[in-house]
């Protein structure tokens, strides 16, 4: 135990003798079944780890693919229908196989029991049928992907969706099937927060981490129900023309995207949330500071769960819709940025008299922080409907959901995987690469997407194969960019696997962290805490002189 | 930290505890919310339809009444007190398991599931006729006696929410029949050892609910 | 100072009313973005300096905002965002609402090209001639799946939904040509759905369309945008069966589904053919209209560049009758041509 | 015990065990209720006659909810996720018809209640599964009205 966590030894005396005797949940079996068969969450959350990025590479170079086919107008690497086919891709492996589970279900896992004091997450083996039924779901895409792709765009809209003679079918059914892990891992989130928590952490003592995750986990078993029976319908329609939303039978295509848009804008908080809270996280370890306004970020994150809900016309200002719910959507689309404004100004408050070390998962904070105030504002203005005509579907709308979207969770999900890098392996990785690929990661991604933003000024809409001359400059930068990005990402997988192998024993709290998940070993054994459940009597994150450690409450 | 309130009652038949679970009725506690957390996803699964069906009833208020007029009143209305009366059957269920009586909630989610495959009969009674008739969904349609805008909407909201609603049935039945077995076998049920009969009786209720908002949208309104 | 902006930003050339509305908002908004940001990134910066660590387990003050701190997290941002969208969607609501006297086009969007007609004609595809500094209200629909309208000068964009109207005006300030795009992924050639609008001062457009409705038929690039002149349906199956016959069409186009020199025309329309050169193409009427006028254009492989072109020897019409002989051959397993949405038919 | 949570609490609201003759009670009230809703349903009732469906429904729902399920005696949590899955429900159902209530007139489906325009037929052969198939009982016209100018 490190001299500056002396304080914590009341909340976490019960194990410190025994640890000797307790594997760590690394070793504590060896065999491929013990693997596969784990109902351990830590195991889970690794093994979704590995194919998470699996499914990350699959999407990268479908990106790549595309900048590529994107450096001149007309052909350059494919046809227009592998193009479309490759955008369409991009999009579903990204979202349903990437972002949606990333951070929930990998850092959610592992950290989630940890930060509350529990053994387990409430339902263990749920847990691991999320893990098979995501992996179904998967190959039922891969499957699809591989027998004639799919060419709708991620967001399928009908008609085009239920004509056309792409497999349809299958990637519906891929995406229905991990619908359900996605409720599942919600569900066994929510439950054990109500029911897990340690003795001491009252609701208001969880982390914001769990605060986030419970959010999100909200939105999942609310909004998942519903992407999941459209799947279906959209797969029927296009089997047996049932005319569920076929304009030629008298259904309403518009209908379809109330529908679609009522999963799939909550979807991008079930993305975002996450990142938000691993940085809260983050913030505070690295200034040891606790976080400023706990319970604005904690409300804010419950607020954008449900006022986030009900903003999904937004996406439909220009579909036909009618000006009266294009004003009501507006408004609520207008509270989530208020929402996100809280947490921006906390977070930077969190700094405020703080004791700021800028290791590798704080310099990923200062890009997330200028990614989500970039794309946040961006998102404001696309909301702000009038601006909103002009922009809807060009590539300025590419670059702001890149950049908040995609951007903030791939800061988040590459901090949180530096930061809790000690804490899942054990292991240390080399602070000076981290540093330089996190410089190269910013650097790339503002690279790519700030031309996307000048491009879609300029007009260009998105899933184009072919563009008109005048776009070429910005579309070549963008691929420029891209290609800095993927450079970076390579030197990330390097140092971290050599980091896996060979990297210097980290100890139990590399960081000096006062998280609650930094209260067991590291790497923790399999039930986390050795003896009866710990308990904590101070709030996450208190770094106060224990000698003058009287405390207002926390607004 | 097994709370002292039930290692007292140790020759009572009690549920194994998991071993990262804190207490029993933490355990029971979490296994209920979390039945009821997928309740609501069921819920809006549902809804997704009912919106469907609002909006298109909204825009073809004639197609509604007259795609409404033409399904089987009686049938309809057998099945509803059918699939109620098998909800109650399903809550004595659960009530005699509270009071250990092993052999009753045994035959109460017999006569529930007797109930369930009568109304799946039923069903399938109406449905054949539509399958004859030809007032089927969207393209299949092909029924001389209405030919209203948006009538093929109504059949094809109708039948999905139905057989959904019936897929439901299916998932029910396929729970309270592991229930049943258990209750004839083991006999382990008993006031500290329920929670699996009331899960999957509320789930149960649950595709009751469903019915008893689909009944009168589709046939009376 | 706004032109600056607008090259800073790379905005096209704004030529339209609503243009200028959004260019305001836009550069309020933007700027304010900037702003705020630097502000924001300026004040994290400094931090991340002064409050860096000075001792490795570093205690710290509890620092806890007050309720005027939150109160102001809070209401600085609302302040701003509501009156964005004040401004915004008062201008949604004027670009939504057309005026009274504006002039209506009806805007129809297939795959992949747009048509164009006016209530008293003519019809074009892929070029909308409009007057200058005039409104004008475009009605706009599609025949297969969704397509969107979109004009980056005129900061204007709609979405075409099959069978029903969606509307959107604009007034021109500027004459000139300006470029359309499809915005709505529609398919195989989204991107090559091009058109433009050509804005005319008021007299050249008055000449312009004078010219165009003296009669000039046979010069129309689409007959079967104009169905004035055409029989209903039923009739011009008849007189293009008629006519395939007396123009030689069956001489190498059989009708059963036997191979001859040409692809049969069974089963043709809304079938999906390989080109010659690697590409497919969905056969519809612009496919076969295009092949009856330029036959060599695409050829479906298999085939040889033997046929002759019929422009000038068919008129529009006979034109259209033929592509609806074609459209009335269909095969039992060719899929119902549903997407096509209820029937457009240019508003007499 | 220091337990952090409401597990205790929910497990004594449990404890509350009631004689079976309220299940049957709560039976006989819905077969009533369904019985009602019947007899009205087929009396097309003109105005109100979904909004009374609808309360039946909502009221049967509920006794099933509360006494079937037990919401009655489970607190805190179970009811709230109960009541925000339903409040979900109806502000889904809600936007999107207040959407198509109003918008556009035009850019409703033609033939419906909402639109100028009429549903169209189109040509020979094509008719068959487009609007219900089979041949339509009453002649429409052939090309749709103009959409009643909307300034």
């Amino acid at each position: 135990m490190t001299p500056s966590s002396s304080i914590d030894t009341a909340g976490a005396a019960p194990h410190d003798e025994h640890h000797d005797h307790h594997p760590s949940y690394l070793v504590d079996g060896t065999t491929i079944k013990s693997w596969l068969l784990t109902v351990d969450h830590k195991r889970i959350g690794l093994m979704f780890l590995f194919f998470i990025l699996l499914f990350f590479l699959v999407g990268g170079i479908f990106a790549l693919l595309i900048r590529v086919e994107l450096l001149t107008p007309g052909a350059t690497i494919m046809d227009a229908m592998t193009y479309n086919r490759t955008f369409t891709l991009h999009g579903l492996v990204m979202i349903f196989l990437f972002m949606i589970p990333a951070i929930p279900a990998v850092f959610g896992n592992f950290m989630l029991p940890l930060m509350l004091g529990a053994k387990d997450v409430a339902f263990p083996r749920l847990n691991l049928a999320s893990l098979y039924i995501y992996l179904t779901g998967a190959v039922f895409m891969l499957w699809g992907m591989l027998n004639g792709g799919l060419d709708t765009g991620w967001t399928f809209y009908t008609p085009y969706s239920t004509h056309t003679t792409t497999t349809v079918a299958p990637v519906m059914f891929g995406a229905f099937i991990i619908g359900f892990s996605s409720i599942a891992t919600g569900i066994n989130f929510i439950v054990t927060c109500h029911t897990m928590r340690a003795p001491g952490i009252t609701w208001f003592k969880m982390p914001l981490f769990v605060w986030a995750i419970y959010a999100t986990s909200c939105i999942q078993v609310l909004a998942t129900p519903v992407i999941g029976l459209l799947t279906v319908l959209v797969a029927v329609e296009n089997l047996f023309s049932f005319g569920m939303f076929d304009p030629a039978r008298g259904g309403d295509p518009v209908l379809f995207q109330h529908l679609f848009w009522f999963y799939s804008h909550p979807a991008v908080y079930i993305m975002v949330l996450p990142a938000f809270g691993v940085m809260s996280e983050v913030v505070s370890t690295y200034s040891r500071k606790n976080i400023f306004g706990y319970r604005a970020v904690a409300y804010s994150s419950l607020g954008i769960a449900f006022v986030g809900f009900f903003a999904w016309g937004h996406h439909m200002f220009v579909s036909g819709q009618s000006t009266f719910d294009a004003g009501v959507f507006g408004v609520l689309t207008m509270l989530v940025g208020v929402f996100t404004a809280i947490k921006v100004f906390n977070w930077v408050g969190t700094v405020y008299k703080g004791a700021v070390d800028f290791k590798t998962p704080f310099a990923y904070f200062c890009g997330f922080l200028f990614f989500t105030v970039f794309g946040g504002m961006t998102g404001i203005a696309l909301g702000t409907v009038s601006l909103d005509v002009a922009w809807h579907d060009t590539y300025f709308v590419v670059a702001h959901f890149h950049f908040i979207m995609v951007g903030a969770t791939i800061m988040a999900f590459l901090a949180a995987l530096h930061y809790w890098f000690p804490k899942m392996f054990g292991k240390t990785y080399h602070e000076g690469w981290g540093l330089v690929s996190a410089a190269l990661i910013i650097l790339g991604f503002n690279a790519t997407f700030i031309p996307q933003f000048l491009l879609g000024n300029n007009g260009m809409p998105r899933r184009y194969y072919d563009y008109p001359e005048r776009f070429q400059a910005l579309n070549v930068a963008s691929t420029a960019g891209a290609s800095l990005l993927a450079f970076g990402f390579i030197i990330i997988a390097m140092y971290l696997t050599y980091a896996l192998l060979y990297g210097k024993a980290a100890g139990k709290n590399p960081w000096r962290s006062k998280g609650y998940e930094w209260m067991s070993e590291a790497p923790p054994p399999t039930h986390n805490f050795v003896g009866p459940q710990p308990t904590f009597p101070e709030e996450p994150h208190f770094y106060v002189d224990p000698k003058k450690a009287e405390v207002p409450d926390a607004v | 930290m097994q709370s002292s309130a039930h290692t007292a009652d140790g020759a009572e038949n009690l549920p194994r505890l998991a071993g990262h679970f804190a207490s029993l009725e933490v355990q029971n506690h979490a296994a209920r919310l979390g039945m009821w957390l997928f309740l609501a996803t069921e819920i809006l699964l549902f809804a997704g339809l009912f919106v469907c069906y609002g909006c298109y009833r909204f825009l073809y208020p004639e197609a509604w009444a007259a795609g409404s007029r033409s399904l089987d009143l009686t049938m309809g209305t057998v099945n509803t007190i059918v699939l109620i009366t098998s909800s109650l059957t399903a809550a004595l269920a659960v009530h005699y398991a509270k009071e250990g009586e092993n052999k009753k909630v045994g035959v109460m989610f017999a006569l529930t599931l007797l109930m369930a495959v009568g109304f799946l009969v039923i069903k399938y009674f109406e449905y054949a006729h539509k399958f004859h008739i030809g007032t089927l969904p969207g393209r299949y349609y092909h029924y001389e006696g209405i030919q209203v805008t948006g009538i093929p909407l109504y059949f094809t909201v109708y039948f999905c929410s139905t057989a959904l609603h019936a897929f439901h049935v299916v998932i029910g039945m396929a729970v309270l029949s592991v229930a049943m077995v258990r209750a004839f076998r083991k006999k382990d049920f008993g006031p500290k050892n329920y929670t699996m009969v009331e899960l999957g009786s509320m789930y149960w209720h649950l595709v009751d609910l469903v019915w008893i908002f689909l009944f009168p949208m589709l046939y009376l309104v | 100072m706004s032109e600056f902006l607008n090259n800073l930003l790379f905005l096209p050339e704004s030529a339209s009313t609503f243009a200028e509305r959004v260019d305001f908002l836009h550069h309020f908004v933007v700027g304010t973005t900037m702003v705020m940001s630097a502000g924001v990134g300026l004040v994290a910066l400094f931090m991340f300096f002064r409050y860096r660590r000075r001792v490795p387990a570093q205690t710290t003050e509890y620092v806890v905002p007050t309720l005027a701190t939150e109160f102001l997290f809070v209401s600085v941002p609302l302040v701003f965002f509501l009156a964005w969208f004040g401004i915004g969607f008062r201008d949604f609501t004027w670009v939504t609402t057309p005026p009274k006297d504006a002039m209506d086009v009806y805007v129809m969007g297939k795959q992949w090209m747009w048509k164009f007609s006016y209530p008293e004609g003519p019809n074009g595809v892929n070029v909308l001639h409009v007057p200058a500094n005039r409104p004008v209200r475009l009605l706009i629909t599609s025949r297969d799946v969704l397509h969107s309208f979109y004009v980056p000068s005129f900061r204007i964009k709609m979405d075409a939904l099959p069978g029903r109207y969606s509307q959107i005006w604009f007034e021109a300030t500027k004459p000139g040509t300006y470029q359309v795009l499809c915005t709505e992924y529609c398919g195989l050639s989204h991107s090559k759905m091009l058109a433009e609008v050509v804005v005319l001062p008021q007299e050249e457009y008055d000449n312009w369309i004078k010219d165009q409705r003296r009669g000039r038929l046979q010069d129309r690039q689409d007959a079967l945008a104009d169905t004035s002149l055409v029989p209903p349906v039923a009739r011009m199956v008849e007189q293009g069966q008629v006519l395939a016959g007396t123009q030689g069409c069956l001489k190498c186009h059989s009708v059963d589904g036997s191979q001859h020199i040409g692809p049969t025309f069974l089963g043709m329309y809304d079938r999906v053919e390989k080109l010659d050169d690697g590409q497919t193409i969905r056969v519809d009427e612009a496919y076969i209209t295009q092949s009856m006028m330029d036959p060599g254009a695409h050829l479906v492989s298999g085939y040889q560049n033997v046929m002759p072109t019929y422009q000038g020897k068919l008129q529009g019409p006979e034109t259209a009758a033929i592509v609806e002989y074609i459209k009335s051959l269909r095969t039992p397993n060719v899929r119902e041509g549903a997407s096509e949405g209820p029937a457009y038919d240019p508003i007499q | 015990m220091a337990i952090a949570n409401e597990s205790h609490q929910e497990e004594k609201n449990m404890d509350a065990h009631h004689g079976a003759g309220r299940y049957w009670l709560i039976w006989g009230v819905l077969l009533v209720l369904t019985v009602v809703t019947v007899v009205t349903g087929r009396m097309h009732l003109p105005s109100f006659g979904l909004l009374l469906a609808l309360v039946i429904a909502t009221v049967k729902g509920t006794l099933v909810t509360l006494y079937f399920m037990h919401l009655a005696e489970h607190r805190g949590a179970n009811r709230l996720v109960f009541g925000v899955s339903i409040l979900f429900v109806v502000l889904m159902l809600v936007i999107p018809m207040a959407d198509l209530g109003t918008r556009f007139r035009g850019a409703n489906p033609p033939g419906s209640q909402y639109s100028d325009l009429q549903p169209a037929d189109i040509g020979t052969g094509t008719q068959r599964g487009r609007f219900g198939g089979g041949v339509r009982q009453t002649e429409t016209k052939d090309t749709p009205e103009t959409p009643a100018p909307h300034h």
